[in-house]
This record gives C-alpha cells, structure tokens and sequence, in this order.
C-alpha cells in the first residue's frame, strides 16, 4: 500500500504544475482551428505519447500517470481537448487498429499532428454506450454509416471521428470517418463548460473497408470509456482543488461588516465541507486510476462508484464556491465561474451521477 | 380554519388570466417561456399594457392609481403572471422608489415621478450596491458633496439590474463622511443623462447582461433630486427593504419551474422510458412537489397574517430560504433531465435574435438557467445573511 | 383563506395547553392497566367525545379540532393512547358499527369506561394495510379469525381488539375481537417511543356473527387510517415545537469556552433549519388536517405527502435537538431525549416516508 | 501508486482471523452480534485471551509488551475484529493511561501499573469530563488540594464510561486555582475504592447503563500517584487526545454495520420481494458504500502516510466527521428496515440476560442502536468542534 508518487511521477507533476500555473485561460474561439502552441508544447513534453503503450509509440504511461495530467489540466483549467482529442479516440485507436490503421492515424496524433474525437453518443440513448441507433451497412466496396451523434466533444478540430455503429451482424463496431466525408455533417457550438463539441449527421456516409477498427468493439470501447471516466475524476479533483484554493483565499481577503470572511463560523464549516468533498473525492479518483487493470466487471464497478462520488463531489464544491464568493462569484470576469461551470457540467460527460449509481446499483453485492 | 381562497378571490384570479390570454404578447410570452433575454422594448410593451388595464402599480394604493390590491391578490397576480410566462415587471420604478416617493417624497417630488412610473415614461434602476461591500449595505463609499444647490457625487455603484435601459437611479449616497456608518447617508434620484455617468456591464457566468457597474465621476445632482432631509437616506433604504416581501419565496416561478420540469422529464426518453417514470430522478421531482406544498401553505400563512394586518417579518426570509432552495433544485434537476443536451451553449440565441430549430431552443435555456439561478441564494441578502436575520430576529439568539 | 382558531377552537388549545402543562410525564407502566386519572379528565373535557359525529354521540369535531388536541399532546408527550387506544379503533367503529355495536362498545369507549385498539399490520406486509394474511371463515354459527398482527399499539390497555381480515368473499372485513376471546394471545412490550404495544396472535380464534363490523371496509380502513396519519403529524408538530423551543433554551442558558452556545453562528443557522422545518411541517399538518374531507384520492395524495415530509421534518429535528444537547441529549434523564425517541418513532407509526413517498410518486400528477 | 495490501499485510491478516476464530468465546461473538451488553467479566475474558496471545497492548511498543504494530497492523487488527464481532478493547488502561504512564511517569509508577494493565488486574476509568463543561475541558473545575503527602480532591466528573467497573481512575484536577485554564491542572491517579467516591449510573436514551458520574468527596490521594510535575496534566491531556487516532473513522465497525444492513434488508420484505431490491432503499444503500469505499481509500492514505512517519493530524478529524455521519446513516437505514419492528423494546434482553425468540433477538438491538450511534458525533469532540479544528489547522481560518 503506497500513496506516494515515483520519482518520474514527481517531475511529471511539477512539470505541469508549472505549465499550467503560467497558462492563460484556453479561449473557445481558439479551440477551433489548428492545435494551439499549447498543443505543441505537450508533444514537446511527451504527454501525447503519455498514455499510450510503447508497443503503440507511447510512453506506456499507466491509470495514475494520466491521473496526474488530467488533474493538472483540470486545476488550470486548460481546456484543450486532451481527453477529447486524444485520449478517448487514441487509446481505442490503439486497441483496434491494425498497422496500416496505426500508421495512418495514430502516428500523426501522438506526434501531434492531427486530432481525433469519439462519436458514441446519441440522443435516445442518454449516456448509453450501446443502446445505439446509428448503423453499418455491408457493402461490396466497404461500410455505409446513417445515424447521428450527439455532443462530440471536439469534434470541430478533429481531423476524423471515431463512430460507433451498430453492424448488421449485431456486433458493436467503431469507424473511422474523415471529417470531410460527403455525409458527414456538423454543427458545431461552444459549451457551456468552454469546450466545443459538434451535433454530427452521418447520412449515408460511404467508408471503404478498413474504415473499420477491429471487429466487436465493446468491451475495448468499456475499456476506453472506464479510462476517460477516471481521466474525468481526476480532472475535476484538480479543478476543485482550485476552486477551495480560491474560495478560501477569498475568504481570508474579504471583509464584510468590519471582519474578514473567514471569520464566520458559518463560512468555516462549509469550507471545511468543501475540503472534506475534495479530499474524498481525491481517494476515489485515485481509486478508479488504480483500478483500470483489474478484471473488467471490478473495473467498471470502481469507476461508475467514483464517477457518481466525484459528480457529487464536484456540483457540492462549485455551489458553494459560488456562493461563498457572493455575488462575484456570478461574474464571467471572476474565475471561479468558469471553475463552477466545468464542476457542474463534469456531471454531463460520460455518465452522470444517476446513471453510475444505476450502474453501481445493479452490481451492489448483497454481502 | 379554510385553505380554499373565496369566491371573489377565485374570480379574480379568472380575470387575470383572461387579461394574459391578451394583454400579454405572443412573441414576448414565448421568449420568456423559452428562457430568452427580453429587449428594453418587450419590457416596454408588456408593462404598457399592465398600465393601461391599470395593473403596473401592483403595490400602490388606489390614489395614487394603483390596484389597491391586498397581499392575496397580489399573490395570485404574481402567480398567475408566471404561469403564463408574463415578464417579471422591472421593480426599479414602481416597487422600490415609487413607494419611497410616495412616503417620504415632497408634494412636487410625488406629482413630477410617481406618474411618469406609471405610464413607463422613466426606467430606473438602483444604486445601491457598490463593489467589496456584499451584504454590508451601510459600508458604502460613494460621496456626495454639497456645492451650492448640487451635490457633486463620486464612487462606484455595482450589480445595478438593467441599468443599461436605465435612465434615472435612485442611489444611495455618503453626504457626512464624519457620521457613523448608517448616519451621514442620503437618498438621491440621479439622472443617468448627467455628464459623468458610464455604464459598464458585468457579464453572468451564464452569459447574461443583467447587472451593471455604475461609476459616479464628479456628478452634479440637484439637492431637490434628494428623496427626505439630509442623512435620511438609510431610513429610506430600510423601509424599502422592509416593503413588499411577500413574493419572497417565489412561489409562482417554483410552480412553473416544476410543470416545466415535469414537462421535459415526460419527454426525454431513459432506457426507452420518459425519464419520468424513472424511480430515482421520480423520488426527486416528487420531494420537490411536497416541498413546493409545504411552501405553498406555510405562504398562504403570511399571506393570510398580512392581509390581516399582520407585518410579514422574519418569516419572510424563511420563505427566501426555502423558496431559493427549491427553485436552485428544480433548476438542478431540469438541468440533469437533458442529459448531454445540456452542455451546448447557444449564447446568441439566448440573448439575441439567433433562431434554433425548434427542439434545439425548447431545451436551449436550461443549462444556463441553472447557472443563473445560483443568484436566488444571494441576492436580496444571502440565505447565510437571512438565518442570521431569523436567528436574531424570531429566536432571539 | 383563514388559518385563525375560531373561539372554540381557541377556548380547546388554552385548556389543553393548561392541562398539558401541568401533567407530568405518563409513565409506561401506567399505561398497561385501567384507564388512568388523566383519561378520566380527557373524559370530563369532551375529549373523548370530541372527534365522533354528534350521531355516534361526538361532539362533531373536525379535521382541525383533532390537529389541536393531538398538537397539544405532542407538545406536553403525553403517551395517553388517544390515537391508538381512542381515535383510530373509535372512528373506524363509528363508520362501520349497527346500532348494538355501537352501544355496546362504541358508547363506554366515548365515555372512557374502556379502550379498544387497531390490529391492522402485519410483519409481511409491512405498512400495507390490505396485503393482509389474516383471514376470516365464515362459519354456521359465526367466524374463525386465523393470523397474526404486530405492534398493535395500546393493545395491552385495550378491551377489546379491532381486527382487519381477509374474509372468504375477497372483502376487507373488520372484526370486534374481545380481548380475552379464546385462541387470542399477546405478546407485550414497551416501545422505544415509550409507549405499550403487543404483537397478537388469533388461533383459530371463534365470534360470533355480529362480530363482523359492516360490510367490506377498505374504504372506512383507509378514511381513519388517513385520520390517523393527519393525527400524528399534529402531534409530531407539537413534538418538534417543544423540542425546538428546549434546545433554543439550552443553547441559550448553556455557556462554553466562555459564551453562550447561543452565540457560535453554525448553531444559530442550525437552529433556524430546525425552526423551519418546524414551520414548513406545520403547514403541511394543517394541509392534511383541512383535507380529511376531500375525495378520497385527494385526501390520501396529500396526507401521505404530508406524512412523508413530517418524517423527515421529526427526525432532523429530534437528530439536531440530540446533538445541539451534546452529552447531555444522549441522556434518559434529559426530556430531549424523549421528545427525540417519539419523534424519530413517528415514522414507524401508519407508514414511514418511504412508504408514503411510494403513494405520492403513484400519484403524482404529470402535468 | 499501489492500493493493495503486502503479501505480509495479508498474511498478517489472516493470522488475525485465526486467531478471532478460536480466541473469541462464543458467547461474547454472539452477544456482540445481537448487540446485547457485555458484563464486565465478559470483557475480561476477551481481554485476557488477548493478553496471552501477546495482544492486547495493541498500540504498544515491544519493550513495554505490545506487539509493536505500526498502523497498518493496527487497522488490520480492528477491521477482523470488528468483522469477528470482537467486544472494542476497554480503551482507558490500553490506550489511555498506559501511553501517559509510558511517557510521563516515574519508573516506579511504570513498574507498577503497566504489568497490572497488560494483565487485566486493574480497570481503568477516565475522570476528564465534568457536568456543563462539554467539549471545553479546560474549564475543569474539580479542585485537589495539597495537604502533607497526600491531595484533597472534590468535585464531580461525568461520562465516565463503564467506570462502574473500574477500580483505578485516571484523573485531571485543578491544583492550583489561580492559574489560569490549562496551567493548574494535574493528573492523578485514583484508587477508585478510596472514601468519598461514589459513582451514579446515567442511563442513556437507548436504555444503556453505559456512562457514569463519579462524585468526589474530599478523597485523599497520595502525591505519589500523580504522573508528572503539578500543573504538568494538560500536557499529559494533550499527548492523550492527539495519541493514536487512526482508528477514529470507526472503518471497521461502519463495514460490518453495512454488511449487516445488507443482511437484514434481504432478509425483510417489502411487497413480496427482499426490501434491499426496492429501489430508493437500496439507492441509500449504494450511496452508503460508495461513501464506505472513499472513506477506505481516504484512511488508507492517513495510514500510510503515518507509516511512513507522517503524524496524521486535522486529517484524522476529516476522518471522524465523515466516519460519524456515515455509521449514523447506517444505524438510520438498519432500524428503517425494520419498518414496524423497530418499536419493541427490551431492554431486560439488550442489558440483561431475558432470552427471546431466534428472530426476535435478531432484530432486538437495532432501534435502540440507532439512537446509541447518535454519541458518534458528539462524543470525543463533536463534529462541530472537529470543524472548527480542520479549519483552524489546516485551512488557517
């Protein structure tokens, strides 16, 4: 039993702790186009091999060295796609794709080159990964894909999307679209979160063969999926550490009838809520990044266990840093606003509060 | 012992609602019902036609053209107003300083403004707040000095409510620094027009321009714009915060927010189920309707003391509480009812003329609305500040 | 709307007030035998005839008469079985009973010559009042009552039992059951909300024919169960009173590190949730006790809402009072800690909230 | 980063089992697990099988006869034993007095009562409290005055658990009245036998005979038994309070309070199906194990930074605090279960030797221990205190 980070794990924190303390807030607007400078400087510092197995031209970084980044990020609140743009459609690209696939797409990712998002949500189905609607038709020349995506995150800067579709022999399969495929449409928006996402039509969008990664993706789609909820704990630990850093600061700075903030008994233990959240929530993300190479039903089970803890964890923080903040916290120029907003909308990627308590309901052991 | 309201009571409430079927317009009722920023002109429109059927002054008494309601049909106004998506009537002018000129205003003072609120000729907002003061009310900074028959003022005033089609303020002012902290402040009506005056808006974390900061650069005020004598402006300021706090606990929205909330969960769809009948978000839409009962009795209790003669107190901040509570979880809820959906962001919609499809603007609101209604816990005086008010007040602690 | 005490009404609750005021706490042992003195002057005070219609020879009381009586009670904890030992067996009898019954057992029950009492749960059905298993045969010469009842609350005191039974037809019967009837036996026990209560068993236990009370009587069952249910969030509202008003004293009096409790802000604001539970439990008190005349689904919607919202309304203010008490609210000797048992105790009294949230989540209206 | 116990750890916890299979009489599992009261002679068994096996000393270092377990070792050692239905060791000689006596006592006063200890030859009760102090210990006012070799004590200490049973009691006494709070304050050792003592049973609302007020009455007590300098006690108090609180989330205990909650919600039924199928109940049920699991991982983080050397401080307060509200919730959720069964009461079975039927018995304790776990959160410095720690200490407010 060891808390502690390794030495390499170490530098790795402080590197980031560094980059991200010297970073200006992400603007939506450059969230866009090409990959920012910002981008570049993760290449640089190899977080975008991080997380992938050296066999696939990764670090072979593990569940608590994306755990690291991901809570950096989120304490900086750096909104580039790291899990959205990289992760999540990189690590199921490593699962599935064979050589020529890797080549053509992963290589580019990890170096930085591209982008990729994760098409697997649709309306009907909420936050079910397999309750799809959208379908691959056989071909003689390769796939054809009907259906639509809801909120793909970072689908607008995305060279391709990975889609998932159900295949007409009943297997789950995952494709490879360009984003300039004739079909394939996009509407894009900021959310409120400040990330973009895109609503993606696939009407009758045609795929040659190997447009397909693997064969029945599901449980490499769980796998992936468990790892970006746990990359998502973590994101939001590092957020709502700032946001009690902030909260508190705050209290101690302003007066109001003659005495600081942090004099009110009242404000005191509601401080101390937060930091009880944050710390618990801290055990389950570390719990979840632990737990990404057990048995998949204990994985799954770990995972929608902290993703409903910190979901709850997250919204308690980001209210009452509202609110202790009074009536500044409500202002876009007040940073902790944006703090709140991710906090909150954390709830909304992957799986929310309910449907992991659903989740974790239906595996409840009754011993 | 009756919780039924009387006959007249209920034929009101029928006259009401005839009156929204068409006084209130189309297009304004549908951007209220959509959650959308209203101009300065669909205000307009809306609080004209209340002036004309000689609703606006809800609060006044009859000679001074107003209703002369009780707090019942107040309350059933109020509700019904929401319930079909009226706007909210701005209460800058007519239910903050029409009653202040109304009690301590000279004879000229009330015949030049109370009517011009009236017929929506001014739009006021307040002058209140100032930036670092909080809940601190009578720590303000803003100074007014006397120079012959003006007052030359200079500070900063913050969070000031659609001080952007504002233009008149009533403001609260320091005309005594040497005087103790309520002592030494004064009551002025300003003209936002006066050479020193910017308006700098302050954007809301769900994107919204509401409020304002107002920077006060050497402004000359006429002393005849000063509401009662010198240094009575706190006096001032109480009774108006004092006035008129039945609505506190907003029980027509908290209705309102929970048939929408109903509304969505019926057709957002959960494993191939309105997400309604799903047991554990059910149990929470269900403890919000017995909460919204509870409130709704324990408010027809107020109402019924104050008709009575009774001055709603303390109680008044309990049904802040409770009322805050509950419209911040119905919006919680509503939020969570979409879903995904909740995430995109459609700013230029909501607070422009951008057009969405139709099932895109039914849900395009929520998300935000959400974030904005995190002020319900603290404007107004945050609901620490009310217990502390209730705790002193009602328990004597 | 008018929420005043007409000046009956008001002339009730200042004598009640006086007589509660001035009774010491009733003992349990007290409770097993022969009506006590204060029984005696409930008798004398019309009490006991207070909530019958003036044709079963009451005093035609109200929904509201019976709040102030039973708000009053709470409020001094007198454990008397009004509710149990009175109300619930009286009001069933006088909707069901012929003219016999009703001399012979409704008309000394009004004059407190004897008390009856309410078998009605069983261990299986939980607070299901119809998923009964005790089932009555008819018989030539009468019926044959089979089964078991549990925390038949004041069934020690009682003369006689009313008894809810499957009967052969599929109807809900109700039995008069004397409580010396052979095959009939009981188990008491104190409760932990200081009362005397029996679990009861009928082996094979032989009535006659007009033992039977009316016809079928799930309707008249489910109006004095909701009677009840009005009954106890009265009295749970004069518990919550009483208990608010004696930990806002001992905060009050009680000096620590040098102040008074009264003075550390988190126990103000503590005390202020309690005072609005108080308040908002009130109203929904006086909500199900002005509905006790509606229709039926009506009725039952909001007594069980308002049932619901008491449960959870006692026991956050019985769980504050305990620990605003400190120690000295863990303490027998403390009369918190009596207020904190019956108010905690409530919600297993006529359906808990988890019971009655069940009711109002069936009915819950859509729109 | 490694969450899981070493192949010693696991070892080490089997060793544990083995030993609780055999080591723990039946009759003291069985009663534990009933939650029925243990006599004093049951707890000496118990105690008595420990000491032999070398174990009972269970925060001692080697030289002194513990086992000289680091906390890891501990935790193991009271998570079996709570899962065993082991009786707590009677903390007030164990891990009370001894460290105190270990740390400020003269070598006679180790000689003496450390074996006596280790050996179950002497029992110990804590005299710290007093009548209307609360969590202010400091204003204790029970006087010792010097006369030749010998102290003068009177006053009146409360909450004295179990010290119906003690013959020793460890005490803090004021011995010079005009210093101010924590200075002029000793710690004595009292023969509890001695003339003038007299002990007052205080019966809690769960029906228990658990705690005590111990009356002193001009009891004489040799100077010799005073551990350390007079004025020295607050600091004996100190290293007391901020000693071994590891333990203090009560993990064990709020595992097996869950697993029994289990048991019993599958046990009842609710509409023909086991009642922990109902879907609001079990929702708490989940909410209660994931909570259990963050509290886990979080006292695995305070043990193995204590391990490591760190002295786990407002950490262990975090820890109580959580610990409280979730074993409170569990004891909530367990006599809910019940539904109507919860009433009963049978405090001649609970705390003395009535038998009941097998089903009976089982579900006997479990609305009276509902309202014993209510001493969680305020015994040992109430939450609200241990709030006000965490944000003194840690977060500097």
């Amino acid at each position: 039993m060891n808390f502690a980070y390794s030495d390499e794990q170490r530098m790795l924190a402080d590197t980031l702790e560094r980059l991200v303390a010297d970073q200006a807030p992400t603007e939506t607007d450059a969230l866009h186009g090409e990959p920012s400078p910002l981008w570049g400087t993760f290449a640089e510092l190899g977080l975008l091999q991080l997380p992938f197995t050296e066999e696939a031209g990764g670090l072979g970084g593990d569940g608590i060295d994306v755990m690291i980044v991901m809570q950096a990020l989120g304490r900086g609140l750096v909104r580039e796609p790291y899990l959205a743009g990289l992760l999540l459609p990189g690590t199921l690209l490593a699962r599935l794709a064979d050589a020529p696939q890797r080549e053509r797409w992963l290589a580019p990712l990890l170096e930085g080159e591209l982008r990729l998002a994760l098409a697997w949500q649709e309306t009907a189905a909420r936050y079910d990964a397999h309750a799809i609607a959208t379908c691959a038709r056989r071909q003689a020349d390769g796939w054809i894909i009907e259906g639509a995506k809801q909120v793909v995150i970072a689908a607008p800067s995305a060279t391709a999307l990975l889609v998932s579709a159900r295949v007409d022999d009943g297997t789950l399969g995952v494709f490879l679209v360009p984003a300039d495929s004739p079909g394939l449409e996009r509407r894009d928006y900021p959310t409120l979160d400040d990330q973009i996402a895109s609503d993606v039509q696939l009407k009758g969008v045609a795929l040659p063969h190997d447009a397909r990664l693997g064969e029945d993706a599901a449980e490499a789609l769980a796998e992936v999926l468990a790892l970006g909820r746990a990359a998502l704990c973590a994101e939001a630990v590092g957020a709502m550490e700032a946001a009690c850093d902030q909260t508190l600061a705050y209290l101690k700075e302003r007066r109001q009838f003659g005495t600081p903030l942090a004099s009110f008994q009242v404000l005191q233990h509601r401080m101390v809520d937060m930091h009880l959240n944050l710390e618990q929530a801290r055990s389950m993300a570390i719990l979840a990044a632990a737990s990404l190479e057990r048995p998949s039903d204990e994985r799954d089970y770990r995972v929608a266990a902290a993703k409903a803890y910190c979901g709850e964890a997250a919204r308690f923080v980001a209210e009452q840093a509202i609110q202790l903040h009074g009536a500044m916290g409500m202002t876009e120029e007040c940073r902790i606003s944006h703090y709140a907003r991710h906090l909150v909308m954390f709830d909304h990627h992957l799986g929310d509060v309910d449907h992991h308590l659903e989740f974790v309901s239906e595996g409840l052991s009754a011993a | 012992m009756n919780l039924e309201f009387t006959a007249e009571e209920q034929a009101f409430r029928r006259e009401v609602r005839d009156f929204l079927a068409t006084g209130l317009p189309d297009d304004i009722r549908e951007r209220v019902r959509l959650g959308r920023r209203l101009s300065a002109d669909d205000h307009l429109r809306w609080q004209d036609s209340l002036s004309v059927r000689g609703w606006l002054g809800v609060n006044w008494p009859q000679e001074h053209g107003g209703p002369g309601w009780g707090p019942v049909e107040r309350h059933i106004f109020e509700e019904e107003c929401a319930a079909a998506h009226a706007p909210t009537i701005v209460p800058f002018g007519v239910s903050m300083v029409a009653p202040v000129i109304m009690k301590f205003g000279s004879e000229t003072q009330k015949r030049h403004y109370v009517p011009r609120i009236l017929s929506n000729q001014d739009w006021w907002c307040q002058g209140y707040s100032e930036p670092g003061a909080g809940s601190d009310l009578a720590s303000l900074r803003t100074r007014a000095v006397r120079d012959g028959d003006e007052y030359v003022v200079t500070g900063q005033k913050s969070w000031t409510t659609l001080g952007q089609h504002a233009n008149m303020m009533f403001c609260l002012v320091r005309t005594d620094p040497e005087a103790k902290k309520q002592a030494g402040i004064s009551f002025l009506l300003i003209d936002m027009e006066t050479p020193g005056i910017s308006v700098r808006p302050i954007i809301t974390l769900d994107g919204a321009h509401e409020v304002n900061e107002v920077f006060l650069d050497e402004v000359r005020v006429p002393v005849a714009n000063r509401i009662g004598e010198e240094g009575q402006g706190w006096t001032c300021a109480k009774f108006l915060l004092t006035h008129e706090r039945t609505g506190i606990a907003g029980l027509g929205h908290a209705k309102q927010a929970l048939r929408h909330l109903k509304s969505v969960a019926l057709e957002i769809q959960h494993r191939g189920r309105p997400l309604l009948e799903q047991p554990h978000f059910r149990q929470r839409v269900v403890k919000a309707e017995i909460e919204l009962m509870a409130l709704e009795v324990t408010h027809l209790r107020v109402l019924a003391a104050a008709r009575d003669g009774g001055a709603p107190g303390a109680e008044s901040s309990l049904l802040k509480v409770r009322g805050s509570e509950l419209r911040q979880e119905l919006s919680e809820l509503t939020r969570r009812a979409l879903g995904p959906q909740a995430l995109p962001f459609f700013p230029d919609h909501l607070y422009g003329d951008q057009e969405l499809e139709r099932e895109e603007a039914e849900h395009a609101a929520l998300g935000a609305q959400y974030f904005n209604r995190r002020k319900l816990s603290i404007y107004g005086g945050s609901n620490e500040i009310q217990k502390s008010i209730v705790a002193k007040t009602l328990l004597g602690m």
